[in-house]
């Protein structure tokens, strides 16, 4: 549908230009990749340990951070009214604005993750594994985000709310994950938590666009 | 299509309080009404709930017997107060982004480019635009993506005359082809129009 | 156990039924505490953990009404988003508190056992992670309402947020079979019989029931009041307005 | 001056109720503490190792995130305007902006983090230090972000802006904290770091502000 | 305290166009000015440009010979299109601040309060205000913190007929207490004053 497709090309563009975007990303890792051997020293054997580890929790706080970003502004400045009158039921749209926000800022970051994981150590085999654990992960963090962002709306202290929400709700996907990761380095088996990761994410793309738009409507009204 | 919007004894209530009740109004194809009252009666309420996005307390909506949702959807245009506009894209970036969103096709964004003179506006970011332009731009929808009702809250209050007159022509058009307008307005319209004055009853506080 | 939804949708029988069920409940548990305590407290040391497995008696039922009574607070809230009934609205607020409670008492028995046991008061494992992401659920819960002026429009918000947070409690109940995790892994209940001896068994039943009944009780007052508290708002408002 | 102080207020409310605020930063924290474990295994020594360097980095990474609520709302709703017309000249106004945002987001977090390092297994004695350089560095975070903050008001694009500006300028500061937490935990003489990155954090506070005004009227006019 | 505004010979540009040049006025205590001319004549930018925020691209603003930083600093308010109230901080935290910062007190702030009629919206969240409301409390801080010169964009756009009355009223005292105004307009002042009007000139495109 045309409609939506051109819904995804603001949201992203929206979303890259405030605070998205490859740059950010870049730089983000960038930091994390200069920082960790000065912190914790330069043996590389510890430095690769922790890797792909670090990789993950940026990725799971730089989500929780960019939240606000989401339904917001839309909703303060009247944006959200049109976007829920429309043919095109809200519970796409929300998924859609989601989507938007996940290409923008979550695939960057998915993308740049092997790469500060290896030029941290991270043996090269993992690569596979790390960016599909970011890239349905970071699926994961920004629709169960969305929840969060959209239930505080209309909420005195919007920010802080949506991180009390968020956090219970991003939990068990970076247990998954993060479980996932640290088998396959342990030379464990590790597709149980990678499924369970790929589980979550999918129940909360179907679900959380439901959530989402039901609370966009309870704001709106 | 709407061809018909009748208000049955409606009530809206915000923040717990009343502002208005037992509303009623009739509106067929090619009628326009223009909704008068103090500052707080409720106009911008009642515009949210015919579209509703605001729940009635009491009485009901109608469009001439079609399925409120589907009507909603397809049907009406709201210009509010707050236009939904991102200061920081451009005026082609936002038109063609709403246009397409209300299902408008190129042809139709053309048209209402010239119709509102949007053309040397184009490139600028929303956020250098004049009020007035950027009314226009915020307008421009309603051509763009034709739709037979149009709930406007104070279409004409950052327009100079010369375009009051141009856009009462446009809604004297929109009329003719059919349409039904309901206004919210403190001036009169420049169209021939109904009254409805909210408060007048006495419900509001 | 309890009477059927129809009966406690009318407040006005809701309210008659529990001026003297909220009493009985609180009698109940009161009796089986005493007992089950009274059990518990005469029964043997274990050989391995010594006094502190007494800790169990405490700990379980505790963890258990956690995940219990956030399962009541979710059902009560789909009912008020789906009927949009006040009464249900109300359970679901009356909840919140006291599962935040169990939750507490879960955690702070379990980490004081953890000690003992595994010797650390804290490890970031997946069950005991997923327990504190329980009672932050239980916070953002109560914050949600709370942060909305709106009352009925914070009432919708906290129930949608009450139904996805329900995610976790499966999530609570097998961490222990999913993950390798320091925690026990089901041992009550299990398939071959439960792997505690029945000196240690009966005590954790009682007190599991008399924290249900403590909890039933607890829930009827707390709904009491909030429907005292809302009649008394409304009652103000109409004052107002005369 | 009591005009400043009321706007310091204001902007600390503002910045504490979008995103800052205790509960945010011991919510970030404890999400940093969870997942990190979570994430790259629960075995002490590792942990106790980055927990340090995990903290910073999160401190940056939080600055770095929430740099767009400074001056981009202020500017697009027009307040912007009222504050600059004022005797107060607007170089102080920046500032104060600048320590409301760090009052609200910067201060809870570095209170927050000797916590989060403590718990993820950093030695007692190292909070001091790790207390110190939060609170300094935050102050460096703050002030050199603004102007990256106002210098892309106005631009397409602004968050990618900002980031690209304001990385460069958070390099150093990270160096130098990061520097002087791994000396000290390694028994190795820890001042020098810490006094370059106090000298760094006076200099962003002292000239930062210039920079912010210019960008500012530049912006506006 | 400012007691005379003088435009001389004044150009101001925007994104590379010249909108006006050769403009010259002057007020003086007790004087209102109406600034008229189309949708992107250039009157908001004019506004901008007596209050320092653009800069003039020829001629002067004058004060009466005053500084022009010191008077503009403590002597104009500039009520724009955009009144940088935050949707989500309530009334009484909105006007509380802007008065202060403004240089008003306590007993100035009610009497904004008791002139504008705020004292039930104290409470509301600003995004819940209608939009006559929201003006009201943009235009409290003109009462709030007294300053001679008023620059006002469009004042009376989204008040009821009964407050352009009673604001109206409110600028007649302000002018009578040695004020000056000058206003951007589409429709007349409910007051006596000169009129500018800005693209008469054949300066604008
Ligand atoms: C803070 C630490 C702890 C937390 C948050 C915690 C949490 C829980 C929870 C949620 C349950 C209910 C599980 C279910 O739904 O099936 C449970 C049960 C239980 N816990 Fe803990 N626990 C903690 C520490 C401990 C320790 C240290 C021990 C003893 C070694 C222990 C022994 C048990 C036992 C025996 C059960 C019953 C298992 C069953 O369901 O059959 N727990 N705990
Ligand atoms: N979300 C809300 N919560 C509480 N009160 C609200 C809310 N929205 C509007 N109100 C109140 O309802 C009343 C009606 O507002 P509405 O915007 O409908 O008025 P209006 O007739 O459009 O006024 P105006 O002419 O000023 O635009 C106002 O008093 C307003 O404060
Ligand atoms: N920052 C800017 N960059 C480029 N062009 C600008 C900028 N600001 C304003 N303009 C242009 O300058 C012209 C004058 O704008 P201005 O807002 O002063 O008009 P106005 O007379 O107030 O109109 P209105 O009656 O619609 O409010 C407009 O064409 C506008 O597009
Ligand atoms: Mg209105
Ligand atoms: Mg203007």
């Amino acid at each position: 549908m045309s409609r939506l497709g051109t819904l995804l090309a603001r949201e992203t563009a929206l979303a890259w230009g405030r605070g998205g975007g490859p740059l950010v990303s870049v730089g983000f890792y960038a930091g994390v990749a200069t920082l960790l051997p000065l912190a914790i020293g330069p043996e590389p054997a510890r430095l690769a340990a922790i890797a792909p580890g670090a990789a993950w929790v940026a990725l799971a706080l730089a989500s929780l951070l960019s939240l606000d970003r989401l339904f917001e502004r839309d909703f303060e400045d009247g944006a959200l009214d049109h976007l829920a009158l429309s043919p095109v039921p809200l519970e796409l749209t929300c998924a859609v604005k989601c989507l938007g926000q996940w290409l923008a800022t979550g695939a960057p970051l998915a993308l740049a993750a092997p790469i500060a994981a290896i030029g941290l150590g991270a043996k090269l085999d993992m690569t596979p594994l790390i960016l599909a654990c970011a890239l349905i992960g970071g699926l994961a963090f920004a629709f169960t985000g969305g929840i969060g962002a959209a239930l505080s709306l209309g909420a005195r202290r919007g920010g802080l709310l949506t991180a009390v929400i968020v956090l219970p709700l991003f939990v068990p996907p970076v247990i998954f994950g993060g479980g996932a990761l640290a088998a396959f380095a342990g030379g464990l088996p590790w597709p149980g938590g990678f499924i369970l990761l790929a589980a979550y994410a999918a129940a909360a793309v179907a679900l959380g666009p439901l959530a989402m738009a039901a609370a966009c409507r309870n704001a709106l009204s | 299509m709407i061809d018909a919007l009748t208000l049955d004894r409606a009530a809206v209530q915000r923040g717990g309080r009343l502002l208005f009740a037992d509303l009623s109004l009739s509106l067929v194809a090619g009628q326009a009404c223009a909704l008068t009252g103090a500052n707080g009666a409720g106009k911008t309420s009642l515009l949210r709930a015919v579209a509703g996005l605001v729940p009635l307390e009491a009485g009901a909506v109608g469009f001439g017997g079609l399925d409120p949702t589907e009507a909603r959807g397809a049907g009406l245009h709201l210009i509010g107060h707050q236009d939904g506009l991102k200061p920081a894209r451009t005026t082609r970036e936002e038109l063609s982004f709403w246009s397409h969103w209300c299902g408008g096709d190129a042809a139709a964004i053309d048209e209402a480019t010239q119709a509102l003179d949007l053309g040397p506006l184009m490139d600028l970011e929303v956020r250098r635009l004049s009020a007035g332009q950027r009314r226009r731009l915020a307008l421009a929808r309603l051509l763009a993506a034709p739709r037979p009702l149009w709930l406007l809250d104070e279409p004409l209050s950052p327009l100079d005359a010369g375009w009051r007159t141009r856009f009462g022509a446009m809604m004297q058009a929109h009329l003719k082809g059919g349409g039904l307008i309901l206004a919210a307005v403190h001036d009169p319209l420049p169209i021939k129009a109904k009254t409805l004055e909210i408060g007048a009853q006495g419900a509001g506080e | 156990m309890l009477p059927a939804p129809a009966f406690l949708t009318n407040p006005e029988r809701f309210m008659a039924f529990s001026r003297w069920a909220a009493p009985m409940f609180g009698a109940i548990a009161v009796a089986l505490a005493v007992v089950g305590l009274y059990l518990g407290w005469t029964a043997p040391e274990d050989y391995q953990q010594g006094a502190t497995v007494r800790i169990l008696f405490i700990h379980i039922p505790a963890a258990w009404m956690s995940e219990f009574v956030y399962a009541c607070m979710a059902v009560a809230s789909l009912l008020a988003l789906v009927f949009r009934h006040v009464l249900a609205d109300a359970a679901a607020q009356a909840a919140a508190p006291l599962g935040a409670g169990f939750t507490v008492l879960a955690l702070a028995t379990g980490s004081l056992w953890g000690r003992p046991m595994w010797g650390t008061y804290w490890v970031w494992d997946a069950r005991l992670t997923s327990v504190l992401a329980l009672l932050l659920i239980y916070v953002a819960y109560m914050a949600l309402r709370a942060s909305i002026d709106d009352e009925t429009k914070g009432a919708r918000a906290a129930a949608i947020l009450a139904l996805v947070g329900a995610v976790n409690l499966p999530i609570i109940h097998y961490s222990v079979t999913w993950w390798n995790t320091l925690h026990q892994g089901p041992s009550v209940f299990r398939a071959g019989g439960s792997a505690l001896a029945p000196v240690f068994y009966w005590p954790a039943i009682l007190l599991a029931l008399a924290y249900m009944s403590a909890f039933g009780s607890l829930w009827l007052v707390r709904i009491r009041g909030e429907i005292w508290r809302r009649r008394a708002e409304a009652a103000a408002l109409r004052a107002a307005r005369a």
